[in-house]
């Protein structure tokens, strides 16, 4: 019951995750994406969302607005850094317990939707 | 493995505070053991909160025990994915959540195909929709207590939507081919339920065999604490649904003029969960796999074969059910001499039609001072009642904790019970 | 008697089992007692088994306790008989109780009247109403987190048929005059329903001086195991409702063709009962009324008090909810700065909106790591988070065994989280 | 738990009960009744059917065919001779706690019903 349950400093990655979440890497809109979405948790009504420009396949440029808890904020950030000049495919192919590696830090179930509302936000943009 | 009911019986408390009690009622409920009672009272102790929405520990915690829960129930029953099993309070809450969601899209003159030996909690959900102009169809059943499966064959038609069966009859002992009647209702179009009520505590039940649509089945009926229990559906029937109880946990987004739904399961269980009683499934499941349902299913043959051997030593009984133990579960209905229905010209005319019959309270009544505990009535199975000729029966339906030792005090004392208030 | 909570958390196992947690989740679920939870873990151990229809000793009894918790929940509310209460799941299921059954007699263009302070469950019940062109209005809050009881008058009119309605906000922890909205009902010829998923574990809740309609509440948040909740019901209103969930129990005769019901409240409790449940209840009835309803809401008074004179040592705290401890339960909702919802253009333009607040999941994770287990999200009311203009809070919500030192350290912790996390 | 409930040898009044289920008195139908009444537990399926002969408030006669265990139709049986020659009001104020402490036995709740199938057929009948 004392693991793996959302201890925040418990974990190296931790700061990486509060850095993003306080300086937002790829904020701000696309423009004229060929793409975008917005999805909430509604666990807590974090928000994300995403506009991208993607072309032959390839996510040429991503950038994101949110709000929300700094697992939620950050790991958008991390997403649109890892997914940045990957093809559709490759974005397509991450799957969650892939994700919650990068990121790096355990997580109770419920703060998992958190940290996986970006990338699910993202698979259902680039079906 | 082979079932060792003495060995199993150390594990039920309540078998140590009473000595004596030979439980037979376990159709109606079972008993809990060690193991179950713990792990609620365990729940309690350390981890007991919210799931789903807190970012603490012990709800993350609880959380964990919830959802694995579920898991643990989706392997059970042979499911593709925990997603399609949703905990609800009991069957009957199950078969009314589809009656009442299916039922959404019924028209006036849509069929439903039922069978003749089913639970008032598998007809009064459908009857519901009468009012709506839906027809209700019953599948009969055949002199030897069996389904009629050409019958409910024949019953299936262009406009038969839904079919919903019992797997294992709790009066008659009947176990339906549930496999070849979801087959004939998937080449008709027609949604197939299996009512598992008595078939999933009992043998093993394996929903990607059956490939029915839809099963329900209540946890107080194997171990578990009452309150929970599950219905099964396939993923994509349950998405298209809509929801049943609207409340917390079961929304997306809500505003004062629209609200969207959460993804199945969650979508079906509308307010604060029963958290505890799915961690004491999970450790009813646990208890239960230990044994395995192979070896459960072979003891409770092995005590049916052993009544139907002793079973005529009890003068005027009559038993109602099928004599052959491939097609019978453990329920054994009952009674001494014709309990027949009442029938106010008859029984005026007879002057007094007792004399040949003990009534099954009675016969209950008088176990009951050998702490021998037995059911009596209709079994909550009122319309199969008159269909088998009786106003009630007494019911005896084992478990893993009976032994034939058991089986022959009852009858013991059930010959006492036809000698002494027989007349 | 004053509420002791340094003696009273000794009665809680989970407490000795995590002797730092400082559990202010109670809002959500309450921690339970050991005689709650041995009263459960007794009745597995003693009793055990089907009520209503067993003849021998072990359902005798167990009949007797379930009934008998019946009889003690209506004292405890209240009622004139025990009849009148309805055993559910909980606040949710009977809220949709009500919404199924009354919602048959509705007719296109009647009114439904709640507040814009409901929880989820006093929401989508009624929402779902809206495909069969019922109207659903919102009697508005007033900037200090009361109700306009103006507004509600004006809104009841000769269409409104229901009014629904909180007595406690579990958001903003406002207490209703519950009584004064029923009246107004009665003379308008609207049915009131009362949610009293927060006040009745909390302060004297009495149906005979509200003279509301129904109420609804929760088991799990007052001390007793989840799913079992309770619908109290006038009796003549109970009796000329339709059934809500068909199945076993709940009849009166049913043949192939047609069925009738069983008299309230055993018309509204198809399936087997959770016995276990209403057993829990009953000895979560008993420690409440040890202590003393009147100290109960004293303490929780004191509690509110004490928060509001601490509150402001926090720098940038928003806190939700009237200073008057008068129209104020113990709930406490609050935000580190502004926690706007999320509005993609400004979002944009703003570039980084966060720098000014701490999203309360942080708040709550910071909280957790010294073990303070408070909520954060949207509390399961949506709607209201809008129109307070937030996108979610933290919420602080103590009971008996919560105490001001408790509070102290989650206040100190609160400084430190604005410090570490804040920009 | 062990007390109260069904134990039916406790009681010395069963033996009078069982006496009237083996030898029901008043069975049958009164002609040309001026009232009936048909009544089950759904418990069980127990049925009593009573037909009376009122005339001036007065139960004149009354009579019971039924169905069901020694308690209900004992019960039934008991109530006739009971209710026999009393007035309509006499019969309607007889409470259930009266006529079980009449039967004498001790019954627990589910039996219980049984026991009183009758008298509330009875007073259904001559409201
Ligand atoms: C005001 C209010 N109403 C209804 C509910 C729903 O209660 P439950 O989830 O026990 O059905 C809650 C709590 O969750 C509540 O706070
Ligand atoms: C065949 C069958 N179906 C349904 C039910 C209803 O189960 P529950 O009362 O747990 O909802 C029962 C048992 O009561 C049953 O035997």
């Amino acid at each position: 019951m004392q693991e793996g349950t959302g201890k925040m400093n418990d974990d190296v990655n931790i700061e990486v995750l509060l850095d993003h979440y306080r300086s937002p890497r790829n904020y701000g809109s696309v423009e004229n994406p060929t793409a975008q979405i917005t999805e909430h948790n509604p666990l807590c009504g974090d928000t994300v969302h995403f506009s991208l420009k993607i072309e032959n396949g390839k996510i040429l440029d991503i950038k994101f607005v949110g709000q929300g808890c700094s697992i939620s904020q950050g790991a958008a950030s991390i997403l649109t850094e890892l997914v940045k000049g990957k093809t559709v495919g490759e974005a397509k192919a991450i799957r969650e317990e892939d994700f919650l590696k990068i990121l790096g830090i355990r997580l109770g179930p419920n703060r998992e939707k958190c940290a996986l509302l970006s990338l699910n936000a993202l698979k259902k943009c680039i079906i | 493995m082979r079932v060792n009911p003495e060995k199993l019986k150390k594990d039920f408390p309540i078998f140590s505070n009473n000595p004596d009690l030979v439980y037979l009622d376990n159709a109606a409920t079972t008993q809990k053991p060690s193991s179950v009672i713990h792990a609620v009272s365990d729940y309690y102790s350390t981890v007991n909160s919210n799931v789903h929405r807190g970012v603490y520990k012990i709800s993350e915690a609880a959380t964990e025990m919830y959802e694995g829960s579920r898991k643990k129930v989706s392997e059970f029953i042979g499911a593709r994915d925990p997603s399609e099993i949703v905990f609800l309070r009991n069957t009957t809450e199950a078969i009314n959540l589809l009656s009442y969601t299916l039922g959404r899209r019924l028209k006036k003159g849509d069929e439903i195909l039922l069978t003749e030996m089913e639970h008032h909690s598998n007809l009064i959900p459908w009857y519901f929709l009468r009012d709506a102009g839906i027809v209700i169809r019953f599948a009969r059943i055949k002199d030897d207590f069996t389904l009629d499966y050409d019958d409910f064959q024949n019953k299936l038609n262009a406009k038969t939507a839904i079919a919903s069966f019992t797997e294992t009859s709790n009066v008659l002992g009947s176990i339906n081919d549930v496999r070849n009647l979801s087959s004939m209702c998937r080449d008709n179009g027609t949604i197939s339920i299996v009512d598992g009520a008595q078939s999933v505590p009992h043998m093993p039940v394996d929903v990607s065999k059956i490939a029915c649509d839809y099963l329900a089945f209540s946890g107080h009926k194997m171990l578990a604490p009452a309150g929970i229990g599950v219905l099964y559906g396939r993923k994509e029937l349950l998405d298209e649904m809509h929801p049943f109880l609207g409340g917390g946990e079961m929304i997306g987004e809500v505003g004062y003029n629209n609200a969207t739904w959460a993804d199945v399961p969650w979508k079906f269980e509308a307010g604060t969960q029963n958290v505890e009683g799915a961690v004491g499934l999970s450790a009813a499941i646990d208890y239960l796999k230990a044994i395995g349902m192979d070896s459960i299913r072979s003891h409770e043959r092995s005590m049916i074969e052993h009544i139907f051997e002793v079973m005529n030593s009890v003068e005027d009984l009559r038993q109602f059910g099928p004599l052959d133990s491939d097609k019978r579960g453990g329920v054994f209905s009952f009674n001494i001499g014709d309990v027949k229905p009442f029938d106010i010209l008859n029984q005026a005319a007879t002057k007094f039609a007792i004399s040949h019959s003990i009534h099954p309270h009675d016969v209950a009544a008088f176990l009951d001072r050998s702490n021998i505990a037995v059911r009596s009535g209709h079994h909550c199975a009122m319309p199969l009642m008159g269909r088998i000729g009786v106003s009630s029966t007494a019911r005896v339906s084992p478990y893993i904790y009976n032994d034939a030792a058991e089986l022959d005090l009852f009858f013991d004392e059930l010959s006492k019970c036809r000698k002494e208030l027989g007349r």
